[in-house]
Formats: structure tokens, C-alpha cells, sequence
């Protein structure tokens, strides 16, 4: 079906929903890249004037990917509840902004989930800007467990991700004892191996869940290999708390990460027969970000940030612990400067808070982008007042290993300080009892020749 | 202000910036300093361009021919932004070599790292690999530019050596990507890969020991990709805790 | 005196203090217009490392602008307080940086106001990152009061700013009530004359201060007519209960807006002989704004926010209730684009309030420079966790007279409810009494009528 | 959402954006998208060209004369980032007339607002203040380049129109800048100023009738600006308050 709208004199016609979306979108580099944005400012807004008009129960009649050949779509459409969705389904796309940031509270949010598709939840955020976005979201609450207690109000948990070129178990360890000292690891203590080798990644399970245990941390850990490599290792009996993998808004997307739907359910059910969990049983920790779909050419002419909506219904399906939009951790072709990645950033976290997962946000830049660390104070800021789940820490921000920079332990400390923010409860009263973080000195019981420092 | 010493001590262990002190929530002004420049540093290091001709040279110097290529992409400010340019190969004379592997150097996201690595590497796995071998350097190239070359070349296997986006601390980590049979098309998830090749992560030799291992593996089951995972056999040279 | 420094083997050379400071400014197009600003990036990092390593002390014994041509310079210097000062004496700007970030809390930042100079002040901005500015002036405190209390903590007021293209009195007070009717007006209800006439700037006092007296509001107005045009509407007997004028960090960029020191001494006598604040006896209203020292060719080759700065000197010399640096409002040439604008508007903000200013800032762009709405909300956020005293209100966004976009009434709203922010409290109180702006219709004393909108 | 009856009442008075209506603490979305779609036309206003010589022919319909000058600025990105070249008169070959009144028309930031209001100010002062004047008219200006032709005219004063910066909801304001004996370096503390000048802000009968006034006063003591104020006679035509 086609769409069109006049402005200024001008008529703007959008063959279908798929290109009305990409033309409605913030500029964007990847969109670009793709040949699907709006060729100039006033084809934008006309696009999101049409898209304002739009009936959100179109978006049930019209996938952007085919049913038959795509099974993400298969997922929406087939998990999609009428019921949730009466709540909404007599607005217009233009008109469910306006709910959203006005009669919708707390509860009529949680409720209307599993009403809500992707698709309606990238299309109402195109109309958002970025104070919308950051209004709305914090209106939302997803809380989850595991070995703590996430995404309660008032908190701001950490993924800690003491990464090493090597997987250098030492190296490892020190990254993560500064991370403890300087109060991060609420999330995850969660480490990205540098290689693919099962052993190696078995090591670091290992050694991240000694540290866990001596310690008595309330937290999990992850090693973040392939969901294969956490299978097979799962198999061999290695202490594995959440199952990680990164995923996709499109079935191709995943076919070329490796994995399907199924894969993923596997992989679901072998962590949670675990029963490693104590206040929680959600196992999965999942990263998206805008411009994988298209750097596997696997979009489907569907724009990035709505295909990234999309590989949050893919994790929905699973529960899981954490999910992690990488924002900026790809490149400029798909966000090209900070102004970009801000915009991005607000976008996915509204759009899976909205979807009902657990957002974290990534706040990073890489060194062939055109941003800078000032931009990431405007990002990690705004999320922190658009109530992120969860952000990560990184040793001076500078990960020596993924070679990009995300956020560092002393920023998750400003974000806490500035809003008034505290660790998940359990993490807190740990951190609380080792005096943490603010002793200048290292705690005895933290003694660095406890984790083979010595 | 400055960290105590015991934490200053988990310097030793890693190269990552651990240990930076603390004013207030913040880092101390000369830390945060030292990022700023290697911030700048990095960005310049994107930027570099590949000096071909010392790069034949270096390969000659170990026996090893060489042939050039390059992507459809025309500068560098363009390859940041087009990947899709970076993957299309521009008119060639590659004259295929059917039933061998192609080996493939392109300059990425860091023509330093490819520079300083990629001669010792193909040095040391090409002569056990394939003797014969013609080492194809691709300028503006991604990963998936290998795919159109082995396919141009009808190779078994192309293995994809590339400098990796430079990071703040590293500015010269190549990656090694394997895709066998390649042709037009192929998904990542089809490829296996060796990453952060360089002395301060994968030394080099440690990098070809597995390489050889992989290209073995991948040449007997007759596939690559996330089917087939890095069992080189571990070189445990440090316990995992120290008590 | 030169400096230098040596990053990465090149040695970088500083002529002297003023084009160091130059030369360590984050990226601005002001800087690049003037041919002040740093080559490279890694010029900047040194010029930056050069500067962190300089005694305070350097800052008595080098002007940026000579003493003797230049009465902005003098003073500064002559109003120094070396008792003050001493608290930092003995720090390079570099520590200094630490200090504040560190051990600084309100307390001492008050008492080392009268020992800071507006050099020292834009010194230290300058090596830090967004969040520095936001955590640093979210530590200060700065209380003016003249109908009510500005600055006190978890309070953000605004300025109504009910502009009018040809002053017509019904349009002011039709924009007027719109933004009582949304909880807008603590911080000043101030109108831009769009003439120069003296005639039509006395009839708009007589407006805003009849419609003041009539609902009782306890707030001051302001008409922002050049300070001899509202010295003669003083003369007049015209109610005028703050004096507002534009002003600049040199003698030559005052004289340029037609103005110099004894004039604006001339104006506060005049205005505090008025004896017309109840809570407090703040009479001066400045406006301020990083470019127009340059615009004027008045800069001297000094970095435009470190004139900048200066020109807080000369505000902190005549007790103002409120000072509004006008971020993004010149245009371009000065600040390029969102990233500019938001780095300026956190720096002014936080050297004003290390001066000691009441520090609002005109979150703002012009349809010539390169931002929009998403930097304004972005930039907005930003200053609401720094402590912004307060911003503007206008009429969605749109000054129709003046030609720019700045906040709105609405983005104030968002702002206060965001943070959790309340108006001062003697406005909030009275806004209470009117059940504002909560209110979805027009509460009955606030009738239209009664303004002259029957 | 939207606005009571009462509260909408209010836009009759002001073209401001009042009664916008609230969502939240937010505009409804028609208000917002209306604020973008004027946003994306407000930056296109600011790079419309002045077509010289339409203007010209407007111009001389009204009987005037005019000759073309351009500043040294080359186009329109520049103009934006470089107001010191739009202040720098390019080689020309204006003929002085001294001891004559100047007038400019400069593009500044509005074409459009120049292109509209310019010609009909112009035929309503330009017969009064100075019947043989020929109107300078100035690409890529901004207001100072008015100095640099006064003084290449010799001009006792410079009257300058000169398109503003474009609004949200105006595109065309004209503003006019009068600077007595004109000469390189003048501020603009020594000039005299009437802005908005547009159907919907002063219009241009209100603007002839201030500015002949004001021409009139600066001839009479000699001097423009601060010191001088717009005491053109009020023309009171709406009451303050209505009760
Ligand atoms: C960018 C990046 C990604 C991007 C790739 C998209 C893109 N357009 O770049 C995204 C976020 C999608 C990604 C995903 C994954 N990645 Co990755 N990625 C990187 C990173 C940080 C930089 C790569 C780079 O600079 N390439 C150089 C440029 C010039 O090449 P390019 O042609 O522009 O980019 C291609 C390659 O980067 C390739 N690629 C990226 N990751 C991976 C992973 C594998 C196993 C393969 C075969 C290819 C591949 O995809 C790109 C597009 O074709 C590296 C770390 C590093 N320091 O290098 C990790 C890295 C290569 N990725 C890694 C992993 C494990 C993954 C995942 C398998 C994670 C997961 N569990 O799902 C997924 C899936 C990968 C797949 N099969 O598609 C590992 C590989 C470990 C190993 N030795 O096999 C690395 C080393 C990081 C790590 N240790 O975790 N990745
Ligand atoms: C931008 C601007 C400024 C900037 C000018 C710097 C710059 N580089 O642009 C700043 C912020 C410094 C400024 C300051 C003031 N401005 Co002013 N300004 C404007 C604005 C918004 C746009 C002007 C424009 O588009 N010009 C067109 C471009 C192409 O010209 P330009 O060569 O690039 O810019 C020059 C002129 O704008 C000029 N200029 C700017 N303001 C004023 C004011 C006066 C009285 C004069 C003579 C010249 C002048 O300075 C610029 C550099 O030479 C107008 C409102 C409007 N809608 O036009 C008000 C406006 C012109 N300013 C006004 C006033 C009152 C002032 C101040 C006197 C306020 C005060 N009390 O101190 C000061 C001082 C002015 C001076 N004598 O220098 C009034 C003038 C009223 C009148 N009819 O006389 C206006 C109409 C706005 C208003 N109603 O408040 N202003």
C-alpha cells in the first residue's frame, strides 16, 4: 500500500510502509548507506507527517519483511496479543505519541507489551524527539534477577567488562578487581574472549566464577562467545550463569551471526536447567545494535533503527537478564558522528523499554567515527535520566581488546552521583560492606593476591 | 589523588588503563589527558595509507611475490562511509589458480598494522600453507573483498589478513579472516577468524601456529565458519589464580 | 612569555597565555574565524598539557588583554582578593581541575569566588569533558533574590519571554498568560523591544508591571531595551524593576554595544534607588554569549570563551539577579553546529557560576547554524543535572521576534519534572494557589479579560 | 490535549506559537511536526539567492536607479562561517557623490525578505530623503559592508536593508541599519536600527514614515546611534490593558 503527504506544496509519496519508515527517519548515515533515507529535510518531516496519520493496526496487516521468508516476522505476528493491544489499537502512530507522553503511566506501559510490536514502537519513536524519548522511557520499568535485582527504580547497574587482548586470565583479573574497587559489576561481570576457542573460553567462565564466589558477589558472570561455544561448553560442565549472543531484527541478520531461533531457545533452556540463579531466572544477555542487519545485507530495505526494534522482539521471546544495545560500536557508516549515535542511543532505549526488555546502552564511539568523549557525557547523561537499565564499565573507558571506547568505571560513578543513583540492592549492601567505592585503598578482603595478583 | 601502590599494581597485569586514580567521580587531569591524545593519535592512525610498495618489498624480502588489487572505492573518506565500495573489486588481472589458497592482505581500518605484521605472518605460514602462493594486496579493502578475489581466482580457501580499527591503546592489530570456497555472497558466519595480532595481544608466531591449525582443520572438513571452532591446542602459560 | 610542550615527538610552541588558551580550546568556528585555534587535534592536547601544567599564579602576572588599554582587565585585576586566591595559590590548572573534580564542595567554591579571575576560570573548562562541567557546577550555589529567590537547590526557574514583532501589548500579554498558564515566570518575565523606541519600551514596563500587580505574582519584569533607553525610562518614572543590558569581556566589545562601566554602575544605582525588589536587592539583568567580542573585532586574539568569561567579571561587578549566556543565538560563525553549542553553553554556565553568577543559559539555535531540537533537548538535560539557575520560555520555542528557537514552556516543564525540580519557591507558591500549571484550562482569575484579551 | 477554547483564543493576538496544547509535559505531535516542517524551510530560506535582476527591475519600476557591488565573500557556505568577508567590498566601480545619502541593499541572511519588502521601502523614502540616489544593491553582505560603500560613495550617511536571519515562523524580516559618516571600522553602537520590517511585523508604510524620521534627526545633530533614540511619534492603535 502506498502513503503519501503534501507539504508546503510539495506531494511526497512513499510506495510502501517499509520506505515510509525510512524516509521518516533522523538522518542517519546507515540509512543513507542503504539508499532508503529521505532525500532532504522537508521529504523527513513530510514522511512523519503521513506516519503521524497512520493507524497503528496497520502495522499488523503490513509486515516489513515477509511472513513466509522471514522468521523474526513469523515471531511478531504470531506471539502479537489483540488484547494488550485494544488499549491502543483505535490511535493513529501520531496519536500513540501523544499517550505516551501523556495518559500512560507505569502500569498501562507493562501492560501494553505484548500488544506491541516492534514495528509500532520504531514507528512512534521517529516522531519523538529527544526529550520524548527520554520522557517516555523513564516512565517504564522492566525489573529482572538473577543474582540481584535489576532495573528497579532509582538504580543504575554496570556491566563490568574487563576484557584483554589475550584472555590473559590475569589480565583479566586486575581489570576486574578495578572495576570492584571503583563499584561496578552489578550487571555482569561479563568478559568478550578474544579468541573463538572453546578452552579459552571455559578458563575465563572459570575464573570469573572463582572471583564471583570467593568474594561472595552478588552478581553473574558471562564469557561472551558464540552461543555455540557457551553450548558446547555448558557440555563440558563449565559454571556458565547467563548465555550470551549477539542477534539480529532479521532472520538473515542471524543466519549471518551464526545463529536461529531455535539455537537460541536451545540455549535458553540449557542455562536455566542450571538453576544457578537465586532471586531470578533470567538467563540471557543479548547485544544489538543499528547497522548489523545492513553490514550482512540483510535489511530487507527496512531501515536500521526499525529492523534494531526488531532484534528486540527476538530477545523478548527469551526473558532475558540483560539486553545491550552497542550503540556506537560498529562505525560511522552506520552512525556517523555523536549527534547520530545520541539519537540512536535514545531511540533503542526507549524501543526495548517499551518492548519490555531490560536496556542497557553502550555508550561508545570508535576511532574512525567523528565523536568524541564529550559526546558520550551528552548520551551517558541523558540515559541516565531516561532511566537506563544498566551501562557498561570499561577501564578507563578504553577497551584494549574490542578497540573502541565505551564507558568507564569513573563515569558510571559520575551517572550514580549526579542523579542520585544507586547499585542493584544486593550489589549495594556487598559493596557497602567492603566500604566500596570509596576507600582510596584496597579493601583487605579484595586483597589482589586473592585472585592470583600476587 | 594517584592511586595507592597495590593498585597501581595491576598495571603489570594488562595493558588496559586500570589503576587511573580518582577526583571526585573523575579522572585526574593528566589521565584524562593521555586520552585525549591518544584520541587524536587513533584518528590520524585511521587515516594512513598503505605504502604498497614497501610492503612488496618486505614480502620479497621473504621469497613472496605479490599482485595488487583494489576495492571500487576511491578514497579514504569514502571507504568510512561505504563499506559496500570496499567489498566490490575494481577491474583486475588476477589469473586464477585453481585448487590453492589465496592469501589476501588488505589495509582496513589500519594500514600500520598491516604494514607491521602482515609480512612476518605470511612469512611464516605461506611456505607450509602454500608454497606457491601469490600474495594478492587489496587497498580500501574490507573483509569481504576476499570473497570476489578467491572467487577471481578460484581458490580452495581465501585468507584475509586486515588491519583492524585502531583502538586507543593499539593502533596496529591485524585480523586474520578464513572463508572456504569463497565466492560473492558468502556471510560472516561463514568465516572463522584470528584477531588482535600483534605483539602487545596475538604475538605473531602464536597467530601463524593457530592459522596453520585452522587452515588444516577447515581443508579437511571442507567448511569454515561458527561449525568449526579455534581447538588449537591451548598454550597455558599462566594459571588461572594464583592461591 | 612562551610555552610548549612535546606530544608524540613534535614540539609545539605557545607564543604567549592568551594564544595558548587559543590554541587549548575545544573546536569552535569562532576560534577558527579569529585564526586563533589549534591546527590539529594533537595541537590542542598539547596546548591542553602545556596549560594544565601552568602555576594559577601566571594568570597576576600575564593578561590576556593589557592593563592599561583595557578596563575589563583592570577590573579584574584590581578587584582581585590574593586571600582568596590562596586557597588555589599554589596549584597549576591542571591541579586546580583535580581540586574542583575532588575535594572542592559549595562551601569552599563560594569563598574562592573573590580570588578567581574569569581566565583562571576559562583555564580550567577547558581541560574538561562535559561531565566535569556538569559535576563541578552542579557543586555551586549561587542565591539572588528580588520579588522571590533564585538558585536555590532543586529549584529551576524561567524566564517568560513573551516577545512580540512589533511590541503590540495584546500579543505580549496573550504570550504573557500562555506561559503563566504553564508554570513559566519566576526567573524574570523579561520582553525584547523589537524598536528602539524609548515611548514603546515605558508602555511595555507599564504592561508587565500592571499585570504583575494585578495577580499579585511574585516574580520581576523587565523590558531589555539598550541601559540608556531604560535609564530614561527610570527618569521618567516608568516602572522598572530590573536594568538589563548586553555586554562583552572587553572595553572595546562594551563600546561597541554602546556602553562602559560607569554607565552600568550609573544604571544599578539608579535601579536599587527604586527600592522596588521585596525578597531581595538583585536590580541587573546581562545578557552575554560567546561571539560577539569577535563580531565587534574587539577580541584582542583572545579565544571567544575566555572573553567570554571576562565579561562574567563585569557582571559580577554589579550584584546581578540573573545573567544569561545566549548560547547558540549569534549564529554559526561563532558556534558551527549542536556539538559546539553544547560544549559553550556547559562552559558558561559552569565559569559563571564559578565567578559567582546566577547562571541561566538561552539553550538556543538559529536557523543558519547546523543543530535542531534534539541538541537543544540533549544540551537542556545537561544543564538541568548541572544546576542551571534558569533558562528561557518562549511561546513554543519560536521567538517571533528575534528570530531564533530557544526553549519552550513546555521543555521547561519536561526539565522540572525530569529532575524533579520545583520553581522558586515563593513563584511555586503561588502557582500552587492557582492550581498551575496543572490546571488543563484557564483557572478563572487568570481570565484573559482581565489583560486586555476579552 | 488541545487547548481549551479560551486558551486558543489567545493566538489571535500574537503569531507566537501559544495554546500549543499539552501532551504530558509535551507539545501533541501536529504541533511538533509543524515545528519541524517550518524548521527544514527556514533552512532552505537562509540559502535562497537573490535574483539581482529581478530586484533591479523592481526597482526600476519605482523609478530608481541602482549598480551592483558583491563583498569578497564567494558563496553562500562561506558566507555563513566567513562574516569578515562578507564585510570586505570586492573591486567595484561605484562613482563617489558626495555629501549624498547611500543606499544599500544588501541579501544578508534573507534573500527572500529583501526580494519582498526592499523595492516598496525604497520607493517610499528614497524620493524624500534623496530623489537622485542610485541604490547600491550588495550580494553576500552583511550590515558593515554598508561602511565600506558609504565611503567609497563619500555618502554623509548609509542607509542599509538587509535581509534577517530567517525565523520559524517569518522568513522575510527586513531590517534597516543607518550609520552616519560611514567608514571602515564604525560599530554598531554607532548606528541606528529598525528591524522586523515584514506584513506581519512593521510594515513597510510604518517603517518609511520611522526611518524618514530617524534620517531626519541623524541629518539634523549629525550623529547616529545610541545616543539617539526612535522617538518617532507613537502610533498608539491598541490600548495597554483592557479593563
Ligand atoms: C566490528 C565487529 C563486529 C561487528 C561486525 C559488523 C561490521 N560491519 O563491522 C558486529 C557487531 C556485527 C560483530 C558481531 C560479532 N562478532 Co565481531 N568484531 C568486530 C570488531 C570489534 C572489529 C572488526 C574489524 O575491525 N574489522 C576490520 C574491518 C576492516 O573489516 P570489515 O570488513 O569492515 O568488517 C567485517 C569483520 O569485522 C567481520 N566480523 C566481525 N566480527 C566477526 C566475527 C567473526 C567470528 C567473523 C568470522 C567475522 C567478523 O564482519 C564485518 C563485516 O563483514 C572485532 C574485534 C577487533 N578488534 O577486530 C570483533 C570480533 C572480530 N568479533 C567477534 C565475535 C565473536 C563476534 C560475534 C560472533 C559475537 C557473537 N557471539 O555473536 C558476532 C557475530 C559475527 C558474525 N559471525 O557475523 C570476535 C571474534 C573472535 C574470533 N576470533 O573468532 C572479535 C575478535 C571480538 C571478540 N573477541 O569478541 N562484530
Ligand atoms: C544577531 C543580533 C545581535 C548580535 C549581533 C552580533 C552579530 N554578529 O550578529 C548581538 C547578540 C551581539 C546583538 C547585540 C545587541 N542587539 Co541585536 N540583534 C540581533 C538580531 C537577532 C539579528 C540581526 C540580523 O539578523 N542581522 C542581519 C545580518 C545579515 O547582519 P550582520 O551584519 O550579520 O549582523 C550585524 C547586525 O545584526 C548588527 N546588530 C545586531 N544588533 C544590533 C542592534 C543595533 C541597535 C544595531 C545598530 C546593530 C545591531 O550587528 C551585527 C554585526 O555588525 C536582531 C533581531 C532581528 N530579527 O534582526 C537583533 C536586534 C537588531 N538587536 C537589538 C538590540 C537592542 C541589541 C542590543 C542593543 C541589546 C542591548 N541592550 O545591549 C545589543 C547591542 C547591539 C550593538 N549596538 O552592538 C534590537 C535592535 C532594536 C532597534 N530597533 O534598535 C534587535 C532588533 C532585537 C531586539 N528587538 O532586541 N544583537
Amino acid at each position: 500500500m502506498a502513503y503519501a503527504h503534501t507539504l508546503h506544496g510539495t506531494r511526497y509519496v512513499f510506495p510502501d510502509l517499509r520506505s515510509l519508515l525510512a524516509r521518516a527517519t533522523p538522518l542517519r548515515s546507515g540509512d543513507s548507506l542503504a539508499g532508503i533515507a529521505a532525500a532532504s529535510a522537508a521529504e523527513r518531516v513530510a514522511a512523519q507527517m503521513a506516519l503521524a496519520d497512520l493507524p497503528l493496526c496497520r502495522f499488523l496487516d503490513e509486515a516489513v519483511i515477509p511472513y513466509e521468508t522471514d522468521d523474526v516476522t513469523r515471531l511478531i505476528l504470531d506471539t502479537h496479543d489483540r488484547q494488550a493491544f485494544a488499549a491502543i489499537g483505535h490511535l493513529t502512530v501520531g496519536g500513540f505519541r501523544d499517550w505516551l507522553l501523556g495518559d500512560a503511566d507505569g502500569p498501562a506501559l507493562a501492560a501494553l507489551r505484548p500488544g506491541l510490536t516492534p514495528e509500532m514502537a520504531a514507528a512512534v519513536s521517529k516522531l519523538m524527539r529527544l526529550q520524548d524519548l527520554v520522557a517516555v522511557a523513564a516512565k517504564c520499568r522492566v525489573t529482572t534477577g538473577f543474582r540481584n535485582t535489576l532495573g528497579l527504580p532509582g538504580r543504575l547497574a554496570v556491566r563490568l567488562q574487563p576484557n584483554h587482548p589475550t584472555d590473559n586470565p590475569r589480565g583479566v583479573a586486575a581489570a576486574l578487581l578495578d572495576g570492584l574497587l571503583l563499584g561496578a559489576g552489578d550487571a555482569v561481570i561479563g568478559v568478550n574472549p578474544a579468541t573463538d576457542s572453546p578452552e579459552a573460553t571455559a578458563t575465563l567462565l572459570h575464573l570469573l566464577d572463582e572471583v564471583r564466589a570467593r568474594y561472595a558477589i552478588p552478581t553473574q558472570t558471562c564469557v561472551l562467545a558464540h552461543v555455540t561455544t557457551t553450548l558446547a561448553c555448558i557440555a563440558r560442565g563449565a559454571p556458565v550463569d547467563l548465555v550470551f549472543q549477539s542477534i539480529g531484527g532479521s532472520e538473515a541478520t542471524n543466519r549471518s551471526f551464526g545463529v536461529n531461533l531455535a539455537m537460541l531457545a536451545e540455549a535458553h533452556d540449557a542455562a536455566r536447567a542450571l538453576q544457578r540463579g537465586t532471586v531470578g531466572g533470567n538467563v540471557m544477555y543479548f547485544e544489538t545494535g543499528q547497522g548489523s542487519a545492513l553490514s550482512a545485507d540483510a535489511h530487507h530495505g527496512v531501515d536500521q533503527q526499525t529492523i534494531e526494534a526488531r532484534a528486540y522482539a527476538v530477545a523478548r521471546a527469551f526473558d532475558p537478564l540483560l539486553v545491550n544495545t552497542v550503540v556506537g560500536f560498529i562505525g560511522p557508516e552506520y552512525l556517523a558522528n555523536g549527534k547520530q549515535i545520541t539519537r540512536a542511543g535514545l531511540e533503542d532505549h526507549l524501543c526495548g523499554k517499551l518492548l519490555g526488555l531490560p536496556m542497557g546502552v553502550d555508550v561508545c564511539y570508535t576511532n574512525h567515527a567523528d565523536a568524541d568523549s564529550d559526546d558520550m557525557d551528552a548520551l551517558l547523561t541523558l540515559l541516565g535520566v531516561a532511566g537506563v537499565t544498566y551501562v557498561m564499565g570499561v577501564p578507563g573507558a578504553d577497551d584494549v581488546m574490542l578497540s573502541y571506547q565505551s564507558t568507564s568505571f569513573h563515569d558510571a560513578l559520575y551517572l550514580r552521583a549526579a542523579l542520585g543513583l544507586r547499585p542493584a540492592p544486593e550489589f549495594a549492601a556487598w559493596l557497602d560492606g567492603m566500604g566500596l567505592p570509596n576507600a582510596g585503598a584496597i579493601p583487605a578482603p579484595l586483597a589482589p593476591a586473592l585472585i592470583g595478583l600476587g | 589523588m594517584t592511586p595507592p601502590a597495590r593498585w597501581l599494581d595491576l598495571r603489570r597485569h594488562t595493558p588496559a588503563r586500570v589503576a587511573l586514580g580518582r577526583v571526585g567521580n573523575a579522572v585526574p587531569t593528566s589521565a584524562h589527558l593521555a586520552f585525549q591524545a591518544d584520541h587524536a593519535a587513533a584518528r590520524d592512525a585511521v587515516h594512513a595509507a598503505l605504502d604498497v610498495e614497501r610492503l612488496r618489498r618486505d614480502l620479497a624480502g621473504h621469497g613472496l611475490a605479490s599482485q595488487l588489487v583494489r576495492s571500487v572505492c576511491p578514497d579514504r573518506g569514502t571507504y568510512l562511509l561505504r563499506p559496500d565500495l570496499g567489498r566490490r573489486l575494481a577491474p583486475h588481472d588476477l589469473a586464477p589458480a585453481p585448487g590453492r589458497l589465496a592469501f589476501v592482505v588488505g589495509d582496513g581500518l589500519s594500514a600500520v598494522a598491516v604494514q607491521r605484521h602482515a609480512p612476518a605472518l605470511l612469512a611464516a605460514v605461506v611456505p607450509v600453507l602454500e608454497p606457491q602462493a601469490s600474495i594478492v594486496i587489496a587497498t580500501q579493502a574490507r573483509v569481504a573483498l576476499g570473497d570476489a578475489i578467491g572467487a577471481a581466482l578460484a581458490a580452495t580457501a581465501v585468507i584475509v589478513l586486515i588491519g583492524e580499527r585502531p583502538g586507543l591503546s593499539a593502533a596496529d592489530s591485524l585480523g586474520v579472516y578464513i572463508t572456504w570456497a569463497p565466492r560473492l555472497g558468502r556471510s560472516d558466519a561463514e568465516r572463522n577468524c584470528l584477531s588482535n595480532i600483534r605483539p602487545a595481544g596475538m604475538p605473531v608466531a602464536e597467530a601463524a601456529r593457530r592459522l596453520i591449525w585452522l587452515v588444516g582443520e577447515i581443508r579437511r572438513r571442507g567448511l569454515s565458519g561458527v561449525a568449526l571452532k579455534d581447538d588449537t591446542p591451548y598454550d597455558r602459560s599462566t594459571e588461572v589464580l594464583g592461591t
